[in-house]
C-alpha cells in the first residue's frame, strides 16, 4: 500500500547531506535516498538499472556507453540531462573524492552524445568500471548548480537537490533528519512511503529501546551493538536481515606494520596468526554475525578463492615458531611486549582488542592497547605510528577497488589512511593486482585474484579474522526495502508498507 | 593519644568510612592473591548472571571475565588515580594559595586571576580535552583531573593563610627575623592543614567520579581499567547484564560514600565545636 | 550609582578579558591534539587521498600557519563571528543556538530542581539537627552525592523505562511524533524527567548539605540568641534571622554552579541522549571540530561570568553590607 | 524588704564530662529585688553568663544541664515553664542584653524592622508600632530617629549598636533587665555613656537589673548590690558599700586588691640619649581600588616621641586612635609611609635586607591575645628557640638561654615540651615574654600586653614586666587603652587621638592635670573614679584626680 512514514536510525548524524563531499556511512543511508547514481546492483552483483536505463561494454572493454531515465528532473525541477554526467564524472568527482578518481581516472574522454546518451572511452581496459556507478562513489550532482563554483564552499550544499525518490523536508540538528516524497520522481509510481524520518541517536541502548519500542523500524550496520542484535531478532516486529552488504563485505583484520620488529618477520606474523581463535572471534566479538575469515577477500564478494593457507587456532605451531625466532620466556611468561592501537568505532572494537590482549598473551605476547578517538586513530594509522591495529574497510564489490589499495607498493603513501600502511611489498603482487584490474574477463581476473590470495596468506602482513555480517533490524510491516547491495544505503523507491 | 585521633576514632562516619576504604584497598593490592585468574581471560560463559554460579557470584561480561574479581582488580586504577590527581592538586593549591595569601599585593592579584580562569572554564570539558591531548592514560588522567580541581584549594590555603598572616604568632616569627619561606612552611602551613586534608577526602571522592566519567565516555586507559571503564564498557549491554553496571556502580558509590564520610569525619575531629553544633 | 556602573563595567572588562584568555589557551590547546579534522573525516570516510586531505585543510584554513589562524579566530571572535563547523558545515553560532535551549532548559530544570529540594532538604535537617528527621535527610543527601551521576542516569533508565516503562529513555522528543502546541510540551516534559532529576540530584545533594551546614553556623550566631532573648516566635526568627541569613553562602555556590552546569551536562545528555550542547561539544572534540569546542568553550565560560554577576547582583540586594563599603 | 522580683534558688548546672570541674554553677542563690541593680562579677570562666542564661532558660540543654534549683519569677519556676511561655515572658517581662553589639543585631533586617519585631512578638498592634519604634529610639539617645531606623546594623557603631540592643530590651518595658557585660566590648568613653544610660532608664521604670560584669570600676559606677562569683560559685554577696569597702572572702579580697589604680610614679629624668627616636611617622592605610575610590585611612599621622633605655614610655587612646599602628611600624612589621624611625642613631623606618635582620634582635614585641601569639602547634620551646635560632646563636647556647630566661619567668623547665593549649592565659604571657627576651633585645614594645587577662594575673604580669625591664635595662613601649594600667607602669605618657599626639609628658603629670580635652575626657569615662577602695590601705585616693561628670550625650 502507499502512504505511510518509516523511522530509520541515523548514527552518526550525518556531517552533510551533500554526498559529493562526504562519504560517510550514515551520509550514504540518508543522502541515498536524496541523489541517485547510473547503476545500482544486484546481491550478485548484476548492474540494475538507476538513473541509466540500459548501457552497454564494446568487446575491448574501452567502451562503455549509457542511455538515461528520460523524464527524470532535479528537486529543483531542473531537468536532469547527459550533461549532469559528463560534469559529475569528468570534473566533480575527479576534483573531489578519492575512491572515484580510482575509476574515472581511467578515462581517455567522456562525453554527452545527446541529452541522455553518455559515452565513457577507457584509455585501457579496467575490470571493475561499472562498479563505480554504485551511489557512493558515482553520485550524480546538479550541474547547473555546481558547474564552474567552488564545490566546498558552494551554499548549496546545505540544501542537496538530487534526483532521488526522497527530498529533505526538515533537518533538526542533533535531534532528527526528515525527508519527504518527491512527488515527480521519474519512477513509475514510486516511491510509495510518504515520509522517512531519521532520529539521530548517539547512545547504543537508546537505539535498540527505540527499535524494540517500535520507535524506529529499521537499524542498519553497526548502529545495535552486536550482543544486542540476537535478542532483537528474536521479537516478533522485527526482522533480522544479512543481505544488503555484499558491496561492503568487510573482513575484520589486524594490521601489522610490516615495517617493525617483530612485524617484519613473517614467523612472528604467522605466530599470531595461529594464536588467535578466529571461531572465538566470530562467537565472543561479533555473536555470530560473521564467519571466519581465510584471507583478505570475503566470501561475500567477488573473485574469492578458498585455496589458500589456512591458520587454524594452534598454540603450539605459534610458540613453535616464536621458539624458533628465538623469543623465549622470561620469568612472567612474556616473550615480547607489542601494543595494540585501538579502533576508535565503538565498544565492539574495544572488545576486539581485548581479546587480542587475553589470546596473544597466552603464547607470550604481552599486548599494551593504546586507546585513541577517531582523530588520533586516523592520524597515526596514515602516518604508520602503531604496530597492529584492527580495521574493517569496505571492498566496494571489487578487490580492485577495495582489496588492492592495502597490498600494492605504489599505494604507500605516507600520511594517507587507506592506503598500503602496513608497508608490505610483493612486486608479483603488485604485477597480479595490475593484470587483474585490466582483465576484461571475469575468468582471467579470477585467476590472478586466486593466486594473488595464495601469496597474501603467506606472507600474511595483516590477520584476517572475522568476514562481518552487519545486521539489518527491520519492522516487519514494510517490504521491497532491502533489494541491492548497497542495501540500507539504496534509494528506498521500492519500500513500502506491507498490504494489511 | 592526640586529641583530633582520639575524637576521630570515636566517631562512627569515621569508623564505617575507613573500614569501607580499608576494604578497597586491601583488595586492589591482594587482588592477585584472592584471584590468581587472570582477570583478563574468559572464565567461563559469557553474561552469567549473579548469584547463580558461586565460584562467580557476581556473574561475568560479555567475554565471559569474572565480575568479581574485575572489581578487585580495578580498584587499584580507581584509587591511585583519585589519591594521586589530589596529592598534586593539593601540592598545586597550597604553593598558589599560600604565596597569594601571603605576599598580597600583585601577587595576589596575578594569581587569582589565574585561578579564577580556570575556575570559569567548564571543568569537565576542559578535562576531556586534556585527556584527548594527552592521549588517554593513566597519567594523563590524572593530570587532567589535577589541573581543574586545584582552584578550590588555592583559594582556601590563600584565605587561611591571608587570616593567619596577620595572627600574632605570625607577626611574632617575623619580628623574631625568620624566613618568609620558614614563617610559610614552619608557622603558617601546619595550621592551615586541617581543612585542607578534609577538603582532600571529598576531593578524592569527586576524582575518582570524575575518573569514573571520563572512563565512562570511552577515554579511560584500556591497559589499566578502572570501576568507570567497566561501567562504560557495559553500558551497552544493560539490558541483558545489568549486574555489569550496576555493581561496579555500587562499589564507586560506596567507596565515594567511604571517603565523603571520612571527610566529614576529619573535619568535625578538627573542628569539635562545629561538631557539637550539629547533635544539638 | 556611578560606581555601581562603573564597577559593572570594569567587571566585565575583566571577564572580557579572562574569556578571550580561555579561548586562546583552548585554542592553542586544542591544536595540540593528535589529529585534525580531515583525517577525522578520512577515517570515517574509509577512503582517502592527499589530494582530498590537502583539499579539506584548504577549506577549514588548517594549511595556514597556527598563529594566523588563531589571530583570525580572535578576531572573528571579537567581530562575534564564532567561525564555522568543519564537521557540520554551518556557523558555530548558528550551531550552538540550535542546541543551546536543550541544554538550558535541562540544566534550568534540573538546577531548580537541585536548588529548592536541596534547601528544603537542608533546612529540615538543619533545624531538626540531630533528630531522626536530620538523620534520613543527611543520609539521602550523602547518597546522591557519592553517587556517579551517569550510572544514577543509567539504573534510572533501566527501572523506569526498561521495567516499568513509566518514562521515555532517550532524546527530547518522541522520535518520529511531530506534537504540537500542548502536546510537544508534555512530550518534552516527559523526556526531561529522568535527565533532570538526574543531573539535579547531585546538586540536590550539595545544596541540602550546604544549607544544613550554613543554618547550624548561624543558629548559633548572636543575633539569633538576641532573637530568642526577645521572645520572637519560632516561625518568625526562622524566617526572617535564621534562613535569610543561612542562604547567602547558597546563593554564592549556586551561582557559581549555574554556569558550570550548561557545561558539566555532557554526562547527562550522552545518557540520555539529550540533543545539548554538552554532547555538542565531546563530539566537536572527538572529530577535532574545533571552532565548535571553541565556541562552546566561548559560550559556557560567558555563562559563568554572566551568573557569577548575576550572583553579585542578588548578592548586593540581599545583603545590605556588600557593595556599601565604598 | 518585699518579696523578691527574682529569686534564684540553689542553681546548679552540670558541665558536660571531661572539663576541670563538674559544674559551670553550683548551688546558686540570688535575689533581686524591684528597682534594684545586682553586679555579678567574678573572674573569667566563674558561671556568670552561665546563671543569666539559665535564667531565660536559653542554656543549651544538650550541653549544660540544669540539675537543681529553681528560678522565681512571680512565684512561678521559670525553669519548668513550657518553652511557650518561657518564650512570652522572654522579652517582654524579662529582657536581655548582649556583650558583643558587633554580632548582636541580624546584618540583613534593618534595626527599625528588628525593634518592630519585638513588638509584634509581642502583641503590640500594628499601627501603634512605628510610633513606638521612634520613641524608644529616642529614649535611648539615638540620634536622628526617622532616618536612622532605615539603616542597617554596619551601618552603625558599637555604641549605637548597643542602644539599639537597648532600645529592643527596653521595648516592652520589662521587670527585669539582664546584661551580660554589655560594655566590655566598648571604649572607655562609650563604656560611660551606655552605663549611664542603662542607670538612668533604670530608674525611670524601676526595673530590677541583673548585670554581669568583670570590672570593679563597673560594678562601682552602677550597683545597688554586688555578688561575687569564684568557680562557679557565689562566694560573697552584699550592699555595694560592704563589699568593696570591706570585702570578707578572701577571694573578693584578692580581686578587689589586684584592681589596677592611680598611682604616682616617679620618673627618673637623668637618663642618657634616648635609644628610640621617632620622628614625623605617619602612616596611611589604603583600601579600595579604582572603582570605588581608594580610601586612605590616616592610621598615624606626624609622631614623634623618645624612648631611654630603662624607660617604659606609655601611648594611651580609644580604640582606633593608631596605637597598634606605631607599634607595628616600630617593628616594621607595617611598612613607614614618612618620617623616621631611629634606633642608636640609625634610621630603621627603610632599612631592609641585613640591616632590617639585625634589628630583629634587638627589638622585640609582647602579644596582646596570649591565645593568638603562639603557634598552637609548636611546643613552647620551638617558639622560643625560633629567634635565636634564626639569627644562628649555635643550638646549645640557645637552649641554655631558654632554661635561664623559663625560669626567670617562673616556668618550670618542662614547660619547654608542652604545647600552648596546656598553659594559663597568664603562663602563656609569660612565655610570650621569655620569646621576647630570647634574643636579647634593647627595646620591648608590649601592645595591650595584660588587657586579656583577668585582673588578678594582669597585676603579676605586669609586675614581672616591670622587674625585667629593670633587670636587663630595657626600653619599653607599653601600649593600652586602660589609663590606670599606664599609670601603674609607664613613666612618661603619650595620649593618642585618630592618630595625632595630643598630649604627652610625665605620667604623674599627664593624668592629674590633663591640658587636653581630649585627655580629660578619656580621664572621665574611666569606670568607678569616685571608688578608690583599697582594703589595704583604707578608701583614700593616693592622689586626687579631678573627676569629669557628664561625659554621656
Ligand atoms: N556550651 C558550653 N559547653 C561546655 N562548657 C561550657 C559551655 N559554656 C560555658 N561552659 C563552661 O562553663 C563555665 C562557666 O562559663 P561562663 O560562660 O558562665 O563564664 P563567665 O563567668 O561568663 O566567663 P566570661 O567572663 O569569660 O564570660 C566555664 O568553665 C566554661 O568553660
Ligand atoms: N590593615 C589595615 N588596613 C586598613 N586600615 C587599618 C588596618 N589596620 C588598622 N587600620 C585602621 O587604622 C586605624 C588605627 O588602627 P590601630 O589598630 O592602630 O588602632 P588601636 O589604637 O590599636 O586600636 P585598638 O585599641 O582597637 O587596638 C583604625 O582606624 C583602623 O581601622
Ligand atoms: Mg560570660
Ligand atoms: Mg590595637
Amino acid at each position: 500500500a502507499d502512504g505511510g512514514s518509516m523511522n530509520i536510525i541515523a548514527f552518526p548524524e550525518p556531517p552533510t547531506l551533500f554526498i559529493g563531499l562526504d562519504q560517510n556511512g550514515s551520509t550514504q543511508t540518508v543522502a541515498g535516498k536524496i541523489y541517485e547514481s547510473l547503476l545500482t546492483f544486484d546481491f550478485d552483483f548484476n548492474p540494475q538499472p538507476g538513473l541509466a536505463t540500459s548501457w552497454e561494454m564494446s568487446e575491448d572493454g574501452l567502451v562503455y556507453t549509457f542511455n538515461l531515465v528520460q523524464n527524470a528532473t532535479w528537486h529543483d525541477g531542473t531537468p536532469f540531462t547527459a550533461h549532469d554526467v559528463v560534469f559529475t564524472c569528468r570534473d566533480f568527482l575527479m576534483e573531489v573524492h578519492p575512491r572515484a578518481r580510482v575509476i574515472f581516472g581511467n578515462c581517455e574522454t567522456i562525453e554527452a552524445l545527446d541529452d541522455h546518451t553518455v559515452r565513457f572511452t577507457l584509455k585501457q581496459p579496467f575490470g571493475p568500471f561499472l562498479m563505480g556507478f554504485e551511489m557512493s562513489t558515482a553520485p550524480m550532482i546538479p550541474a547547473h548548480l555546481y558547474e564552474g563554483t567552488d564545490y566546498r564552499t558552494n551554499p548549496n550544499n546545505d540544501t542537496p537537490v538530487g534526483t532521488g525518490p526522497f527530498k529533505l523536508a526538515e533537518w533538526s540538528r542533533g535531534q532528527f533528519i526528515r525527508l519527504e516524497r518527491n512527488p515527480d520522481y521519474h519512477g513509475e509510481g514510486q516511491p510509495h512511503l510518504e515520509e522517512l524520518v531519521f532520529p539521530i541517536l548517539p547512545d547504543a541502548g537508546a537505539r535498540a529501546v527505540a527499535l524494540e519500542q517500535g520507535q524506529v523500524q529499521q537499524s542498519q550496520f553497526f548502529d545495535i551493538e552486536l550482543f544486542d542484535v540476537p535478542r532483537l531478532a528474536e521479537l516478533p516486529h522485527l526482522d533480522l536481515i544479512s543481505r544488503g552488504y555484499e558491496f561492503y563485505a568487510p573482513v575484520a583484520r589486524i594490521e601489522f606494520n610490516n615495517r617493525v620488529a617483530p612485524f617484519d618477520d613473517v614467523r612472528f606474523r604467522k605466530a599470531v596468526n595461529y594464536a588467535l581463535d578466529r571461531q572465538l572471534f566470530a562467537d565472543a566479538i561479533f555473536f555470530g554475525l560473521g564467519v571466519p575469515a581465510t584471507g583478505p577477500i570475503s566470501k561475500r564478494t567477488r573473485f574469492y578463492s578458498d585455496d589458500v593457507t589456512t591458520y587454524d587456532y594452534n598454540l603450539e605451531q605459534a610458540e613453535a615458531l616464536l621458539d624458533e625466532m628465538g623469543l623465549t620466556p622470561d620469568g612472567d611468561g612474556v616473550r615480547t611486549t607489542v601494543s595494540f592501537l585501538r579502533l576508535p568505532w565503538g565498544e565492539t572494537w574495544a572488545r576486539f582488542a581485548e581479546m587480542v590482549q587475553q589470546q596473544l598473551g597466552q603464547i607470550g605476547i604481552r599486548v599494551e592497547i593504546e586507546p585513541s578517538d577517531p582523530a588520533s586513530w586516523t592520524q597515526r594509522y596514515a602516518n604508520w605510528d602503531f604496530q597492529m591495529t584492527s580495521n574493517y574497510p569496505y571492498q566496494f564489490g571489487d578487490p580492485a577497488l577495495g582489496v588492492a589499495r592495502f597490498f600494492i607498493s605504489s599505494n604507500i603513501r605516507q600520511g594517507v589512511a587507506y592506503s598500503n600502511c602496513t608497508g608490505y611489498s610483493n612486486p608479483q603482487v603488485d604485477a597480479l593486482f595490475e593484470k587483474s584490474a585490466h582483465g576484461v574477463t571475469d575468468e582471467e581476473r579470477q585467476a590472478a585474484y586466486t593466486e594473488v590470495q595464495q601469496i597474501l596468506t603467506d606472507e600474511v602482513p595483516m590477520a584476517w579474522l572475522v568476514e562481518v555480517d552487519f545486521p539489518t533490524l527491520l519492522d516487519t510491516r514494510y517490504e521491497d526495502v532491502i533489494v541491492s547491495a548497497i542495501g540500507t544505503n539504496e534509494t528506498y523507491r521500492k519500500a513500502k508498507l506491507a498490504a494489511e | 593519644m592526640n586529641p583530633t585521633l582520639r575524637r576521630l576514632s570515636r566517631d562512627p562516619k569515621a569508623l564505617i568510612g575507613f573500614t569501607i576504604l580499608l576494604v578497597a584497598t586491601l583488595s586492589a593490592i591482594f587482588a592477585p592473591m584472592l584471584f590468581p585468574r587472570d582477570p583478563w581471560a574468559m572464565a567461563t560463559r559469557p553474561f552469567l548472571p549473579p548469584f547463580e554460579d558461586p565460584e562467580f557470584w557476581l556473574g561475568t561480561d560479555m567475554l565471559g571475565r569474572d565480575i568479581f574479581a574485575g572489581l578487585a582488580y580495578r580498584a587499584r586504577m580507581s584509587l591511585i588515580v583519585g589519591l594521586a590527581s589530589t596529592v598534586a592538586a593539593v601540592v598545586i593549591g597550597i604553593v598558589i594559595g599560600a604565596l597569594a595569601g601571603y605576599f598580597g599585593g600583585w601577587i595576589d592579584d596575578v594569581l587569582m586571576r589565574v585561578t579564577e580562569f580556570f575556575q570559569t572554564i567548564p571543568t569537565f570539558v576542559f578535562a576531556l580535552l586534556m585527556v584527548a591531548i594527552l592521549s588517554p592514560s593513566m597519567l594523563s588522567i590524572i593530570i587532567a583531573i589535577c589541573i581543574v580541581s586545584w582552584p578550590p584549594v588555592a583559594r582556601l590555603v590563600r584565605s587561611e593563610v591571608a587570616s593567619l598572616r596577620n595572627r600574632d604568632f605570625v607577626r611574632a616569627a617575623t619580628v623574631l627575623g625568620e624566613s618568609h619561606g620558614r614563617i610559610i612552611v614552619a608557622q603558617i602551613l601546619p595550621n592551615t592543614l586541617s581543612p585542607v586534608i578534609a577538603m582532600a577526602s571529598l576531593m578524592v571522592a569527586s576524582a575518582i567520579l570524575t575518573e569514573a566519567a571520563i572512563s565512562f565516555l570511552g577515554l579511560g586507559d584500556p591497559n589499566r581499567m578502572s570501576w568507570g571503564y567497566m561501567i562504560g564498557a557495559s553500558r551497552t549491554v544493560i539490558r541483558q547484564a545489568w549486574w555489569m553496571s550496576f555493581f561496579p556502580g555500587l562499589v564507586i558509590l560506596l567507596v565515594v560514600l567511604a571517603l565523603n564520610l571520612l571527610g566529614e569525619a576529619l573535619n568535625d575531629a578538627f573542628n569539635p565545636r562545629l561538631a557539637r553544633r550539629g547533635r544539638r | 550609582m556611578t560606581r555601581l556602573v562603573l564597577s559593572v563595567l570594569l567587571r566585565l572588562a575583566k571577564a572580557v578579558g579572562v574569556v578571550l584568555a580561555i579561548v586562546l589557551l583552548n585554542f592553542v590547546l586544542i591544536r595540540l591534539a593528535p589529529g585534525d579534522p580531515a583525517s577525522v573525516m578520512a577515517g570515517q570516510a574509509g577512503a582517502a587521498d592527499e589530494q582530498f586531505m590537502a583539499q579539506l585543510r584548504a577549506q577549514f584554513g588548517l594549511d595556514k600557519p597556527l598563529p594566523a589562524q588563531a589571530w583570525s579566530y580572535v578576531s572573528g571572535v571579537l567581530q562575534g563571528d564564532l567561525g564555522f563547523s568543519y564537521r557540520q558545515g554551518m556557523p558555530v553560532s548558528e550551531l550552538i543556538l540550535d542546541r543551546l535551549p536543550a541544554t538550558l532548559l535541562l540544566t534550568g530544570t534540573a538546577f531548580a530542581i537541585a536548588l529548592i529540594g536541596g534547601v528544603l532538604m537542608g533546612m529540615v535537617a538543619g533545624l531538626n539537627a540531630g533528630r531522626a528527621l536530620d538523620f534520613i535527610v543527611s543520609v539521602v543527601s550523602l547518597l546522591f552525592y557519592a553517587t556517579p551521576l551517569f550510572w544514577v542516569g543509567l539504573m534510572s533508565i533501566l527501572l523506569f523505562s526498561v521495567y516499568l516503562d513509566w518514562l521515555p529513555a532517550f532524546g527530547m522528543t518522541q522520535v518520529g511524533a511531530r506534537f504540537t502546541g500542548w502536546e510537544y510540551v508534555v512530550d518534552v516534559a516527559r523526556h526531561l524527567v529522568l535527565p533532570a532529576t538526574t543531573l539535579g540530584l547531585f546538586y540536590m545533594a550539595v545544596y541540602a548539605r550546604m544549607t544544613r551546614a550554613s543554618i547550624l553556623e548561624v543558629r548559633d550566631m548572636d543575633y539569633v540568641r538576641t532573637a530568642r532573648a526577645m521572645g520572637l516566635p519560632r516561625r518568625r526568627m526562622v524566617r526572617s534571622h535564621i534562613l535569610r541569613n543561612a542562604l547567602l553562602p547558597i546563593i554564592t555556590l549556586a551561582g557559581i554552579q549555574a554556569g558550570q552546569l550548561v557545561g558539566g551536562a555532557i554526562l547527562t545528555e550522552t545518557v540520555f541522549g539529550w540533543p545539548g550542547i554538552g554532547r555538542l561539544a565531546f563530539d566537536a572534540l572527538l572529530q577535532r571540530d574545533y571552532q565548535v569546542l571553541l565556541g562552546v568553550f566561548f559560550v559556557t565560560s560567558i555563562m559563568v561570568v554572566v551568573f557569577n554577576m548575576i550572583t553579585d547582583l542578588l548578592y548586593r540586594l540581599v545583603d545590605p553590607r556588600i557593595g556599601a563599603a565604598a | 524588704m518585699s518579696a523578691p522580683l527574682l529569686s534564684i534558688e540553689g542553681l546548679t548546672v552540670a558541665l558536660p564530662g571531661g572539663g576541670e570541674r563538674a559544674h559551670a554553677v553550683r548551688d546558686v542563690s540570688l535575689t533581686l529585688a524591684r528597682g534594684e541593680v545586682l553586679c555579678i562579677v567574678g573572674e573569667s570562666g566563674s558561671g556568670k553568663s552561665i546563671t543569666a542564661s539559665a535564667v531565660m532558660n536559653l542554656l543549651p540543654s544538650d550541653q549544660l544541664r540544669i540539675t537543681s534549683g529553681r528560678v522565681r519569677y512571680e512565684g512561678e519556676d521559670l525553669l519548668t515553664l513550657s518553652e511557650r511561655r518561657m518564650r512570652r515572658l522572654r522579652g517582654d517581662r524579662i529582657s536581655m542584653i548582649f556583650q558583643e553589639p558587633m554580632t548582636s543585631l541580624n546584618p540583613v533586617a534593618t534595626i527599625g524592622v528588628q525593634i518592630e519585631q519585638v513588638l509584634e512578638a509581642h502583641g503590640v498592634p500594628a499601627r501603634e508600632r512605628a510610633g513606638r519604634v521612634q520613641e524608644l529610639v529616642r529614649a535611648v539617645g539615638l540620634p536622628d530617629p526617622e532616618s536612622i531606623v532605615k539603616r542597617y546594623p554596619f551601618r552603625l557603631s558599637g555604641g549605637q549598636r548597643q542602644r539599639v540592643m537597648i532600645a529592643m530590651a527596653l521595648a516592652m518595658e520589662p521587670d527585669i533587665l539582664i546584661a551580660d557585660e554589655p560594655t566590655t566590648a566598648l571604649d572607655v568613653t562609650t563604656q560611660a555613656q551606655i552605663l549611664g544610660l542603662i542607670r538612668d532608664l533604670q530608674r525611670d521604670r524601676g526595673m530590677g537589673v541583673l548585670f554581669i560584669t568583670h570590672d570593679f570600676g563597673v560594678v562601682a559606677d552602677i550597683a545597688d548590690r554586688v555578688a561575687v562569683m569564684q568557680n562557679g560559685e557565689v562566694v560573697e554577696t552584699g550592699p555595694i558599700e560592704r563589699v568593696l569597702g570591706a570585702p570578707e572572702h578572701p577571694y573578693t579580697k584578692k580581686l578587689i586588691g589586684a584592681v589596677p589604680r592611680f598611682r604616682e610614679t616617679q620618673a627618673d629624668e637623668s637618663r642618657d640619649a634616648p635609644i628610640l627616636s621617632v620622628r614625623g611617622l605617619t602612616k596611611i592605610y589604603r583600601s579600595g581600588g579604582l572603582v570605588r575610590g581608594v580610601r586612605e585611612v590616616r592610621a598615624v599621622d606626624g609622631v614623634s616621641f623618645d624612648i631611654r633605655r630603662g624607660e617604659t614610655l606609655g601611648l594611651v587612646g580609644e580604640s582606633g586612635s593608631g596605637k597598634s599602628t606605631i607599634g607595628q611600624c616600630l617593628l616594621r612589621i607595617a611598612s613607614v609611609d614618612a618620617g623616621e624611625v631611629r634606633f642608636d642613631g640609625q634610621d630603621i623606618a627603610h632599612a631592609t635586607g641585613r640591616a632590617l635582620f639585625d634589628y630583629r634582635t634587638r627589638a622585640q614585641m609582647v602579644f596582646q591575645d596570649p591565645f593568638a601569639s603562639l603557634n598552637p602547634r609548636h611546643t613552647i620551646g620551638r617558639s622560643i628557640l625560633a629567634g635565636p635560632l634564626a639569627h644562628k646563636v649555635p643550638r646549645p647556647e640557645a637552649e641554655r638561654r631558654m632554661a635561664r630566661l623559663l625560669e626567670r619567668v617562673g616556668l618550670d623547665a618542662g614547660a619547654a615540651t608542652r604545647y600552648p593549649h596546656e598553659f594559663s592565659g597568664g603562663q602563656r604571657q609569660r612565655i610570650g615574654i621569655a620569646r621576647a627576651l630570647a634574643v636579647e633585645p634593647d627595646l620591648l614594645v608590649a601592645d595591650e600586653a595584660v588587657s586579656a587577662l583577668d585582673v588578678s594575673v594582669q597585676a603579676q604580669v605586669l609586675e614581672l614586666l616591670r622587674e625585667i625591664r629593670d633587670e636587663f635595662d630595657l626600653a619599653m613601649l607599653f601600649i593600652t587603652h586602660d589609663l590606670r594600667v599606664a599609670s601603674n607602669i609607664c613613666d612618661r605618657v603619650v595620649v593618642l587621638h585618630r592618630g595625632k599626639i595630643v598630649e604627652q609628658g610625665p605620667v604623674t603629670e599627664v593624668f592629674s592635670r590633663p591640658a587636653h580635652a581630649y585627655t580629660q575626657e578619656l580621664l572621665g569615662a574611666v569606670p568607678g573614679r569616685s571608688w578608690h577602695g583599697d582594703p589595704q590601705q583604707g578608701a583614700t585616693p593616693t592622689h586626687p584626680i579631678p573627676v569629669q561628670q557628664g561625659a554621656t550625650t
